[in-house]
């Protein structure tokens, strides 16, 4: 693999997303400007609740839940991408037949690694930040749902 | 830094100021409207509610986008020109609204209904339950995201609407059932035809339990959710599946028996809570499925014994003569109890007439249920209330 | 002087390139005219047109083939008007978008609301110059492979994102937080299943992947040991989910957001959602073929051998290439219809559930059993006729269980067909 | 043009089309990363300026991918686009309200010394441009610059330690996160 054949693997990506862009602009630009219709029209602006009148704007400041996804996803992102060297250079380190004492080694060496980050999802699990954590408000009212439910339990047939 | 100094007042687009601290992560809330013209609103049904993130805060209900003045349109016409304006109600199930007016017209007039009117009034009302609940079911797979079941009830509704067209030439409203007994016959051919029906629909409904309501991803969906405690539910006056879903015996024909019905042999299906808890929307929903077995089986009852003679006095198909008074009658529509109220001053028409209609009712029962669910659990919710929003607003 | 010659001259090697082989046997010495700088680009441009057309072609059918799916998995036909079996259906859907107005909400971002199909497209089109067809007819066989679909991979859920912002409507911010999540999190299992595979062949690239797998069926890397189904499975579930598809089809959910993320949409920019939805369906159903299914490879060993042995035979090469097309084609399109079966079977999850399923069953089962993998490697490297069998053995109940499904399912289409006495 | 040189000594033997394609490419990535991280600065709106990061991102990898540093190159799209992006749109999200954020930057006086911060930064990173022996060779690349087995096979041989020390430190990281996360909710 050299780099001039690199290049040339690389050069073809890059023309394949220029070409994507192009492409995209071309039809929802050019093509289809020349075949559409645009016929004004005040109400067809209006953002698409049901057919209601949207109240306030919908850029608000969203859920917090969304954020600990990203933070654990990114954690194993990172973790994953550490791997891929190791994978690929595993088959070649791995040794012969029965395994050799560098291959014992290499496998060692990832299954700690990736027993260290099972750990943290264990311990994460178990105090339920992996579970969807509902808002507080939320969670008050589920809470109190919950307890009016217990109330009448008695009443069940 | 001073904790007072950093609170900002921050002016709202929509007006009004928030005070905001640097740091304060609070998510902010959103009013959201679910409907009028959304998918799974089963009709033009706008809930408006406030959602932090996902998940559901408040809810409510607002109605009245399909309002068309039944009741003061039916002060205008005379007894047997109401039945029409009944079937626009629940036209889900058109049958069974002219049944539970004919019955109070009946009630009010005294009117001798023919034995063989009865029983077909149950045939076909027993047959539109089906209908009614094919649909239901369907359209609650549809919410849910299971395309397929949907159309399968869909198919198998559709023969009996074919069967109804048959009877009284209309698919979906029908001005079938009039005071005084219906409005055709139905021939040997027909019956044998409404027999056929049953036996190939049992084994469909097993159909229906393999791919919807004994899917995992569908228990995980609805199982546990949208939970309605029985008190709850009678203090809200909720009927039918509904009710019933919520672990409570109540089926008019069982309890108040009108028509034939105290002669047949049925089971009340009540909920069990064995997916999820009691009265969840698994409940409510797998009532209808297996309401729809029993109703097979009133069907063949009713096959099996029906009488012959006459199905009305033709003369009663012009008017009924109705004396003065006022009476009140329910009848177990799919949905729940249909009760009519009828004000008679002895003229041609009705003097006044008001409706309980069992999903005006129901429906009023959503906010409570869905707080604190998500906006996904919200479609589900309202799919295992079902709805029609022609009775709603009647 | 042939032009893999003024390649190589120039320390160029892309013996793999064969449209430019192509291209070259069609204009012979004119090309030594046109300047190489120019030369180049032109041929990947022609690379480009190739793909875009396939694309287009396979959007093409594969929305025809959805809506027939659909139609007989549910008792009906769908269309039959336009063309033999609706065949043109599609096509009149697009000239019809194509003449549909374009209509950006008055309170959009309208700059990133023009940029977010965009994006979406971009992130996926390039995945095609690693999607190989056959050992000759590939874009590119880039040495970092299938650590190139994770990454470029990951962009299009920016493009969904800014879809969502920037239409100003809370249906689509719903959808597009729910595509976030989702997409962002199934990367984890997706990335585990990719590491299996690398670990298994040593190697990045598609083409070493898939020459590894050569040979007899059961070199195939789904049946390397106990362990590979679940990674399969794992794996198929993750792109179920990083394209859309129903039950993971939450950021569109049609019932619950109307349609999520590109509820603002209309005209030609929604169809290029749908596009690069097609798009992505293709990628990651070519590549589960390559990384478990053996590639373009028949399976059948003898055969193998025989379409290898090509050595001065023109003719036996284009069979090969032909061959290995359409055995790779076929074995994308089966899974893209296990896709489209699965979208018109199952209900829809949810979101909770659905980063319940990612970090609690399929993350900690895709790692052990990447792990378990990597150990039974370390024992018997290379694979093991035993452990094949074995596979195969605690397989061979669901394995057979979907064989019945889907006979039960095309036997079913035809029994519909027979008059019934109703 | 000092980097263009090395780019083109990169490629083992330089032709025509790279010797053409080179610079170009190396100036769309350049103008690109530099140009979109100004847009940081100087565009309001604040997700905007998100997306912004994603193409100032995107063209670093171009750069990385020129040098011949593909795996680097990927890792940067896989886990900056695909990941630190996302969780900077989200925190956007969170703290979304883009007038408020310009107005209390102004308010609170941060200007003067926010501009002194950012010309000691400045000064040193340019110092350390300008005084560190950078490594340039002449030489090509060693023909088979297979750049993830070569960084796999130092992982395993010379850097035991970082990589297990990595791991360690993800597992820091995932636990902070989640307590981070935790107490955000339940503030809110």
């Amino acid at each position: 693999m050299t780099m001039a054949s690199m290049y040339f693997d690389y050069a073809n990506v890059a023309v394949f997303f220029v070409f994507a862009v192009v492409f995209v602009i071309l039809n929802i630009s050019v093509i289809s400007v020349i075949l559409r219709p645009t016929v004004e029209n005040d109400q067809k602006d209006t953002t698409y609740e049901c057919g209601e009148p949207s109240v306030g704007s919908s850029w608000v400041r969203f859920d917090m839940r969304f954020y600990t996804v990203a933070l654990v996803f990114l954690i194993f992102d990172v973790e994953v991408a550490f791997l891929y060297p190791w994978a690929v250079v595993f088959k070649d380190l791995r040794g012969a037949i029965g395994g050799s004492a560098t291959g014992v080694f290499v496998f060692l060496e990832a299954a700690i690694f990736l027993l260290i980050l099972f750990v943290g999802l264990i311990y994460v699990w178990k105090r339920g930040d992996l579970d969807w954590v509902k808002s507080s408000s939320a969670q008050e009212v589920d809470a109190r749902q919950r307890q009016m439910i217990e109330a009448k339990d008695e009443v069940r047939l | 830094m001073g904790e007072a100094t950093n609170v900002t007042e921050v002016p709202l687009p929509q007006g009004g100021t928030v005070a905001v601290k640097p740091g304060d992560f609070r998510t902010e809330e959103m009013l959201l409207n679910i409907g009028p013209q959304h998918p799974s609103t089963h009709g033009v049904l706008r809930v408006v509610v406030r959602t932090d993130g996902e998940i559901i805060l408040d809810s409510q209900v607002h109605i009245g986008y399909l309002h068309r003045c039944f009741e003061k349109v039916v002060e205008n016409v005379t007894w047997t020109q109401v039945t029409p304006y009944t079937d626009r109600m629940d036209y889900l199930a058109s049958m069974y609204n002219n049944l539970g007016y004919s019955l109070a017209v009946e009630k009010l007039g005294d009117v001798e209904v023919p034995e063989r009117a009865s029983y077909i009034r149950i045939i076909i009302g027993e047959l539109q339950r089906i209908a009614s609940h094919l649909m239901s079911v369907g359209t609650y797979g549809l919410d849910v995201g299971a395309i397929t079941a949907f159309l399968y009830c869909f198919r198998d509704r559709e023969i009996t609407l074919r069967i109804f067209e048959e009877v009284c030439g209309q698919r979906l409203n029908y001005n079938y059932i009039r005071p005084g007994g219906v409005s055709g016959d139905l021939t040997d051919e027909m019956l044998k035809k409404i027999d056929d029906f049953i036996d190939y629909f049992l084994p469909k409904i097993d159909e229906i339990d393999n791919l919807l309501s004994m899917n995992g991803i569908f228990i995980y969906r609805t199982a546990g959710v949208g939970i309605l405690p029985l008190d709850l539910a009678l203090d809200y006056g909720c009927t039918g599946p509904v009710l019933r879903g919520s672990g409570l015996a109540r089926d008019l024909r069982k309890d108040e028996p009108y028509g034939l019905y105290e002669q047949f042999d049925f089971d009340v299906i009540t909920g069990k809570g064995e997916k999820g808890q009691l009265g969840d929307c698994w409940d409510r929903y797998m009532i209808r499925v297996r309401e729809m077995r029993e109703s097979c089986k009133i069907i063949k009852q009713a096959l099996a014994k029906i009488p012959e003679g006459k199905f009305i006095e033709p003369k009663l198909l012009k008017n009924v003569k109705v004396k003065k008074g006022e009476s009140y009658l329910k009848v177990e529509n799919p949905r729940g109890e249909l009760g009519y109220y009828i004000v008679s001053d002895g003229k041609k028409g009705p003097y006044r007439c008001s409706v309980r209609a069992p999903s005006f009712c129901n429906i009023a029962v959503l906010p409570e249920i869905s707080r604190g669910c998500m906006v996904a659990d919200m479609v589900v919710i309202i799919g295992s209330i079902d709805i029609v929003m022609g009775e709603v607003d009647r | 002087m042939i032009f893999g010659g003024t390649m190589l001259s120039n320390g160029l090697v892309f013996a793999r390139y064969s449209l430019a082989e192509w291209i070259q046997g069609l204009l012979g010495d004119r090309l030594e005219m046109i300047p190489e700088w120019i030369l180049f680009p032109l041929l990947m441009l022609a690379g480009c047109l190739v793909i875009i057309g396939f694309i287009t072609v396979f959007a093409l059918f594969a929305i025809w083939m959805e809506r027939k799916v659909s139609a007989h998995m549910q008792c009906r036909l769908g269309p039959m008007e336009v063309g033999f079996h609706g065949a043109l259906q599609t096509i009149a859907d697009g000239v019809k978008l194509l003449g549909k107005e374009d209509i950006v909400p008055r309170h959009a971002d309208k700059l990133l609301h023009y940029l977010a199909p965009i994006i979406v497209f971009a992130g996926v089109f390039p995945l095609f110059v690693v999607v190989p067809f056959s050992e000759k007819i590939l874009i590119s066989d880039i040495n970092l492979g299938l650590f190139f679909v994770a990454a470029v991979g990951a962009v299009e859920v920016v493009g969904v994102i800014m879809a969502g912002w920037a239409s100003n409507n809370k249906w689509s911010l719903f959808g597009a937080m729910r595509a976030a999540t989702q997409l962002v999190s199934y990367e984890i299992p997706l990335g585990l299943a990719f590491l299996t595979i690398i670990l298994l062949a040593g190697s990045f690239s598609m083409v070493d992947i898939i020459h590894q797998q050569e040979g007899w069926l059961s070199n195939w890397f789904l049946f390397h040991n106990p362990f590979m189904p679940i990674i399969f499975l794992s794996f198929f579930t993750a792109s179920l989910a990083e394209c859309k598809r129903a039950p993971f089809d939450l950021p569109e959910a049609e019932s619950e957001l109307v349609s999520g993320f590109h509820t603002e949409y209309s005209g030609m920019k929604f169809s290029i959602f749908f596009l690069a939805e097609y798009a992505a369906m293709y990628v990651v159903c070519a590549i589960a073929a390559v990384m478990f299914l053996g590639g373009w490879s028949t399976g059948i060993k003898p055969l193998e051998a025989w379409l290898a042995d090509s050595a001065g035979n023109p003719m036996r090469e284009v069979l090969s290439n032909t061959v290995h097309l359409v055995v790779i084609v076929t074995k994308s399109m089966f899974l893209v219809f296990v896709q489209m079966w699965l979208r018109w079977t199952l209900p829809r999850i949810r979101l909770d559930q659905i980063m319940h399923v990612c970090l609690k069953v399929l993350l900690p089962w895709t790692m052990v059993a990447m792990v378990a993998t990597s150990a039974i490697e370390l024992c018997w490297p290379g694979g093991n006729m035993v452990l094949t069998a074995l596979t195969i053995v605690i397989w061979s109940i669901p394995l057979l269980w979907t064989l019945k499904a889907i006979l039960d399912m095309t036997v079913g289409i035809f029994l519909k067909f027979v008059p019934s006495g109703r | 043009m000092n980097i263009l040189n090395t780019l083109s000594i990169l490629a083992a033997a330089p032709s025509e089309a790279t010797a053409i394609w080179l610079p170009v490419f190396f100036w769309t990535f350049a103008l690109v990363s530099v140009l979109s991280s100004l847009a940081v600065l100087v565009v309001k709106d604040i997700v905007r300026c998100a997306f912004l990061i994603m193409s100032s991102l995107s063209g670093l990898a171009g750069l990385y991918l020129l040098l011949g540093a593909e795996f680097l190159a990927f890792t940067q799209i896989m886990v900056y686009v695909g990941g630190i992006l996302i969780l900077i749109l989200f925190g956007v999200m969170l703290t979304n309200r883009e007038p408020l954020l310009i107005k209390r930057m102004k308010a609170t006086g941060l200007v003067a010394p926010g501009v002194l911060a950012g010309l000691i930064l400045f000064t040193a990173i340019g110092y350390s441009v300008c005084t560190v022996d950078w490594k340039v060779t002449d030489q090509p690349l060693p023909a088979d610059a297979d750049t993830p087995a070569r960084i796999g096979n130092a992982l395993m041989s010379d850097f035991i330690l970082p990589f297990e020390m990595a791991s360690v430190l993800l597992l820091v990281a995932l636990v902070g996160a989640a307590m981070a996360a935790r107490r955000g909710g339940a503030e809110g």
